[in-house]
């Protein structure tokens, strides 16, 4: 063997270790988070972090259960928005619109994606939050205004997403349907959503992955209060603004109990992952 | 109640037509009201002075300096890792158990919400392993934020290369290394380069991470330890804490047109690689 | 090739190497974010009469403060609040004191509360400006969050026991708090005194107005220290920047940006 | 005849449970064209990859029996793989230029094996552009990307490419498939002459040119060598029935 031959095995021994890198720092980011956040749960017990109402961590009262309904809210509040719209806008791009128009807006819209999220939220601060207290009374900061925001912000997400498995569904299917004498809004809706539909799922779970997921926005637009909103007019407080709210005044438990959210958002993340990834395999696999 | 196919078509198609126009619409807006209020503060003196009185005056100049200064040291470290992930991942190995788990991480890692990287590193870096709030900490932090995108923008540019190239280099008497590095990268470079220029576009946006770990130090940056503030930190400090409406503005219009620039060269560059191997 | 990679690695290393020492020299000053300004600004003018000097100031809270300086992340921690039983093994240096303001829009018909009225308003009881005279409109709290500085001297200062009303917005710093009371006609906030602009108005305490002069006098009772916290003696490099802060010059600094000095 | 040649010994090739070479036995000798005939997946070009180990790059491939060049055995542990393939250089089927110059296709090899010297380069690229016919074709655009040239060049420039290896043996896998009359008459006219400097082995699927280049023929048929001789006893009165049949097109 020449020596190049020999050093092959050293490349492939050091090209393991670097591929897994992701994975370790994944274990390392699990574990530290873990080991952070979970002793404090189990000190004052899972329930009341669960389920507590109050969070004043000044006075060992950590729980996160408003923040847990906040998350939730907005996000769903998000998807409400983003994916009517977002769906909309992909199957009248695919469906009913001209080849040019469709590679024209594709990519602009593909690069909203990359406006950073401050910018939404900014946008938020100045026009949406004001118009929403002139018009329709409280704060501004609230939850519709989060809702909103973060709707827009995960349009470019569910688009994009939306329109690569609409165009994945074969030609054959649309010219069965159209020959059988159906409508194209007929076709689209009994044969090519059904068709895409775990792609769709798909680009709606990573648009949700990446409202729950956000944070500067949100902190500038949701108010943050620690009360559980009454109606989407109240501010309110999500598990990732909880964190950056305070993680720089925090020390000692008060900083434990936000990693303690941490590992909550975390879970939460993890299983829309998993949702996430068996759906657009279970799609891979029936293609 | 029937309606008519037809008629329901056309209501149909009147209503996605609205809602997409909304769509564009709000999307546009964004884009062009935050031109239309910060272009009018740029100008070579804004770009080319340091923020004075806590950006209340003066430029950007030392946030440009500190968004590039993270931005290297991000890709310094995510490159070679996650090219090195592709490679192994496409050449050195077969589908197994242990790529599955590899890809599984790197899936998991970039759905991690970028608040969870910036408390872990300000943990671990900044106060654990004592690097302060400093480029080199928020670098770190970005880099394993940034790795399962190049990792998977990798992969795909690699494993676009056609199979029979591999053959001929062999055949030619390379060893596998050289014809990874002689043959296969060469071919793959746009792609790997496209999810390069991405992971750019992300760390030049990205707040939630670097403010707790780069800092928000308005100073020159002087070396890898030096805190920095990037313009995304900046323009977040600036707007929220109203310390100068014009500055922020303008801030935001040099993020953003530093964000579609580095979009439209990804763009491109994805659209002659995928023309080339067509 | 190798051996170019190598040498590369090398210099990089290098490189780090030199940059740890070159910033071995500079003074980190992390913490409040009340006293961030004023630090920034005291850096400033030190740094222009001592060009060797590097001093870097870092927002982060005043816990986070004073956990940077216990555990060394940074050389000078600061905090907005008194330090906890738990956080007297730190050397406290007293640098500035900060009235409290409690601010409202500049439109709002209310002038003066008394601090019973601003504890009714924060504790939730008080919810509409009518109930103390005011506009018949709900009133919008803005709070600090948890572990700021400025919350833990409201808490003590005017709270007392009782807590602030869950629904209260809460913002992370002086300046968003002012921002959204300065954009909300029906906003009540309380922030730092040197920070109170035009944008806002504020409040007559118990009829006293928030100036110096009724701070130094002690008539106007929301007052609270801007501290340095150091672990053990500052070192030599520290304490000259630390003398500096307690000079006239650097005092007089403090008075232009509208605290109140020490001396 | 000389002693440097490859000699199989019952040598058997399965790609997962499916067995691709049975128990071939045959030998190439110094300085002769083999021809090697059979219908598609006879396992023709398996043969061929086995020489210089490419069906290892497969996953599942394995191998059951020997193979020796010049006494060597290429199976055994320890052989360097690389060296083997300079040693067999491969032109394929369908012309696959590196999307490099052309300068850097055929000196592509001798900068793998290690050569840094410019003029020793100049000197190789040169050489084996002549060989090829090539040179004078290509000497002005030296620089210029080697897939720009037509199938016929592309695949001369492959053949110069193993020439840059100074190899012993030239394998050729169908390397005439895609080609025009006049190309492949210039690629069987260069391997006429290339045949007094190496051992070539050509696969092909044209029996006709097999019978035009080849000095012996073998016929391969579901894996198995059906005969082995020279190529005018095999073309006029070959021994198997089987034979027969493939050369006068009854299938195929």
């Amino acid at each position: 063997m020449t020596r190049l031959e020999r050093n092959e095995r050293l490349i492939k021994i050091a090209l393991f270790v670097i591929a897994c890198s992701a994975v370790s720092i994944l274990a390392v980011i699990t574990i530290f988070i873990f080991s952070e956040g979970t002793p404090i749960m189990f000190k004052y017990g899972l329930r009341s972090f669960l389920l507590g109402l109050d969070w004043y961590p000044s006075e060992q009262s950590f729980g996160l259960l408003p923040m847990i309904i906040g998350s939730v809210m907005v996000t769903f509040g998000s998807l409400l928005v983003g994916v009517p719209f977002g769906l909309a806008c992909a199957i009248f791009l695919t469906e009913f619109s001209s080849r040019r128009l469709r590679h024209i807006l594709k990519p602009i819209i593909e690069l909203l994606a990359g406006i950073p999220s401050v910018v939404y939220g900014f946008i938020g601060v100045v026009i949406l939050v004001p118009f929403i207290r002139e018009t329709l009374g409280g704060p501004g900061l609230s939850v519709l205004a989060a809702s909103i925001i973060l709707g827009i912000m995960i349009l470019p997400t569910i688009i994009s997403i939306s329109i690569d498995s609409l165009q994945a569904v074969p030609r054959s299917y649309r010219e069965g349907s159209i020959a059988l004498g159906a409508t194209k809004w007929q076709t689209t809706k009994m044969v090519i959503l059904p068709a895409a539909k775990s792609g769709i799922i798909a680009s709606i779970i990573l648009g949700m992955g990446r409202a729950i997921g956000e944070t500067m926005a949100v902190i500038m637009i949701a108010g943050n209060a620690i009360n559980i909103p009454r109606s989407v007019l109240d501010p309110v407080r999500t598990l990732t603004s909880n964190i950056a709210l305070e993680m720089g005044y925090a020390s000692g438990e008060h900083r434990q109990a936000l990693f303690a959210t941490g590992v909550i958002l975390f879970i939460i993340i993890m299983i829309l992952n998993t949702i996430a990834n068996a759906t657009s395999v279970k799609g891979k696999a029936a293609k | 109640m029937y309606l008519n196919p037809k008629i329901e078509q056309r209501v149909v198609q009147a209503i996605l037509w609205v809602f997409t126009l909304a769509t564009v619409f709000i999307l546009f807006f964004i884009i062009f009201y935050i031109l239309h209020k910060g272009l009018p503060v740029l100008s070579y003196n804004f770009l080319t002075t340091n923020p004075l009185d806590m950006g209340k005056s003066g430029g950007i100049y030392s946030t440009i300096i500190g968004t590039i200064a993270l931005t290297i040291m991000s890709l310094l470290i995510a490159t070679p890792l996650g090219v090195g992930t592709a490679i192994y991942l496409t050449e050195y190995t077969r589908e197994s158990r242990i790529t599955r788990v590899i890809r599984f991480g790197s899936e998991c890692l970039s759905g991690i919400p970028s608040i969870i990287f910036g408390l872990f590193g300000f943990i671990l870096f900044v106060t654990k392993l004592k690097m302060g709030w400093s480029i080199l900490s928020g670098g770190l932090t970005l880099a394993f934020m940034l790795l399962p995108t190049i990792i998977r923008t990798s992969e795909e540019a690699i494993k676009s290369v056609p199979y029979n190239l591999h053959e001929v280099s062999y055949s030619l008497g390379s060893t596998q290394w050289q014809t990874v590095t002689k043959v296969v990268l060469p071919s793959a470079l746009p792609g790997i380069l496209t999810g390069v220029i991405l992971s750019v576009g992300r760390s030049v946006g990205e707040t939630a991470a670097v403010i707790f770990t780069a800092g928000s130090a308005l100073r020159m940056p002087t070396s890898l330890f030096s805190s920095s503030r990037t313009m995304a930190v900046h323009f977040f400090i600036l707007a929220r804490e109203g310390i100068s409406m014009p500055n922020a503005y303008g801030t935001a219009a040099v993020l953003i047109i530093t964000i579609l620039i580095i979009n439209i060269i990804a763009y491109r560059l994805m659209h002659k690689f995928i023309k080339k191997y067509s | 090739m190798q051996k170019s990679k190598l040498v590369f690695f090398l210099c990089l290393l290098t490189v780090i190497g030199c940059a740890r020492d070159k910033a071995g020299t500079g003074i980190t000053v992390a913490g409040s974010t009340s006293v961030q300004p004023f630090a920034d600004k005291w850096a400033e003018v030190y740094m222009d009469e001592h060009p060797d000097q590097v001093v870097n100031i870092q927002g982060g809270g005043s816990s986070a403060g004073i956990q940077a300086a216990k555990s060394g992340a940074c050389n000078i921690g600061t905090s907005s609040r008194e330090l906890k039983p738990d956080e007297k093994d730190l050397t406290e240096i007293v640098v500035a004191r900060d009235g409290l303001a409690i601010i409202v829009h500049t439109s709002n018909r209310i002038d003066n509360l008394t601090i019973e009225q601003v504890k009714g308003i924060f504790t939730g009881k008080i919810r509409n400006w009518r109930e103390i005279g005011g506009n018949d409109k709900l009133i919008t709290v803005v709070t600090r969050e948890e572990g700021s500085g400025t919350r833990g001297a409201f808490q003590e200062l005017v709270m007392k026991k009782d807590r602030v009303a869950k629904s209260a917005i809460v913002q992370d710093s002086n300046g968003t708090v002012r921002e959204i009371v300065a954009g909300d006609p029906n906003a009540i906030g309380y922030i730092s005194l040197g920070l109170v602009n035009n944008k806002v108005r504020a409040l007559k305490l118990n009829g006293v107005p928030a100036t110096d002069e009724n701070i130094i006098s002690k008539k106007y009772k929301l007052v609270r220290p801007f501290l340095f916290v150091t672990k053990g003696e500052p070192t030599p490099v520290c304490r000259e920047f630390i003398d500096f802060v307690q000079s006239a010059e650097g005092q007089k600094l403090v008075s232009e940006e509208g605290l109140i000095p020490v001396k | 005849m000389s002693d440097r040649i490859i000699q199989t010994d019952n040598f058997s090739h399965y790609f997962g449970a499916i067995q691709t070479l049975k128990n071939i036995n045959l030998e190439v000798r110094r300085n002769e064209i083999l021809g090697i005939i059979g219908p598609a997946g006879s396992g023709k070009s398996t043969f061929l990859r086995a020489l210089n180990r490419l069906n290892d790059l497969t996953y599942g491939s394995r191998i059951e029996g020997t193979i020796k060049i010049d006494g060597q055995d290429i199976y055994a542990p320890g052989t360097s793989i690389v060296e083997l393939r300079r040693k067999l250089g491969m032109v394929f089927a369908t012309p696959i230029p590196l999307p490099r110059s052309i300068y850097e296709n055929v000196a592509f090899g001798a900068k793998m094996a290690g050569i840094k010297s410019k003029s020793e380069l100049n000197e190789l690229v040169t050489d084996c552009l002549v060989k090829t016919t090539l040179f004078e074709e290509v000497k002005d655009r030296l620089d210029s990307s080697a897939t720009k040239l037509s199938g016929g060049q592309q695949q001369r420039l492959c053949i110069a490419r193993i020439l840059a290896l100074k190899p012993e043996f030239i394998l050729l896998d169908e390397p005439c498939s895609g080609l025009d009359p006049i190309s492949t008459m210039k690629i069987e006219e260069s391997l006429r002459q290339l045949k007094n400097e190496y051992t070539i082995i050509l696969v092909t699927n044209n029996t006709k040119q097999a019978a035009r280049v080849a000095d012996r023929t073998a016929f391969f048929l579901n894996g198995e060598l059906i005969e082995i001789g020279q190529t005018e006893k095999i073309f006029t009165t070959p021994a198997d029935q089987r034979t027969n049949d493939y050369i006068s097109g009854r299938f195929g």
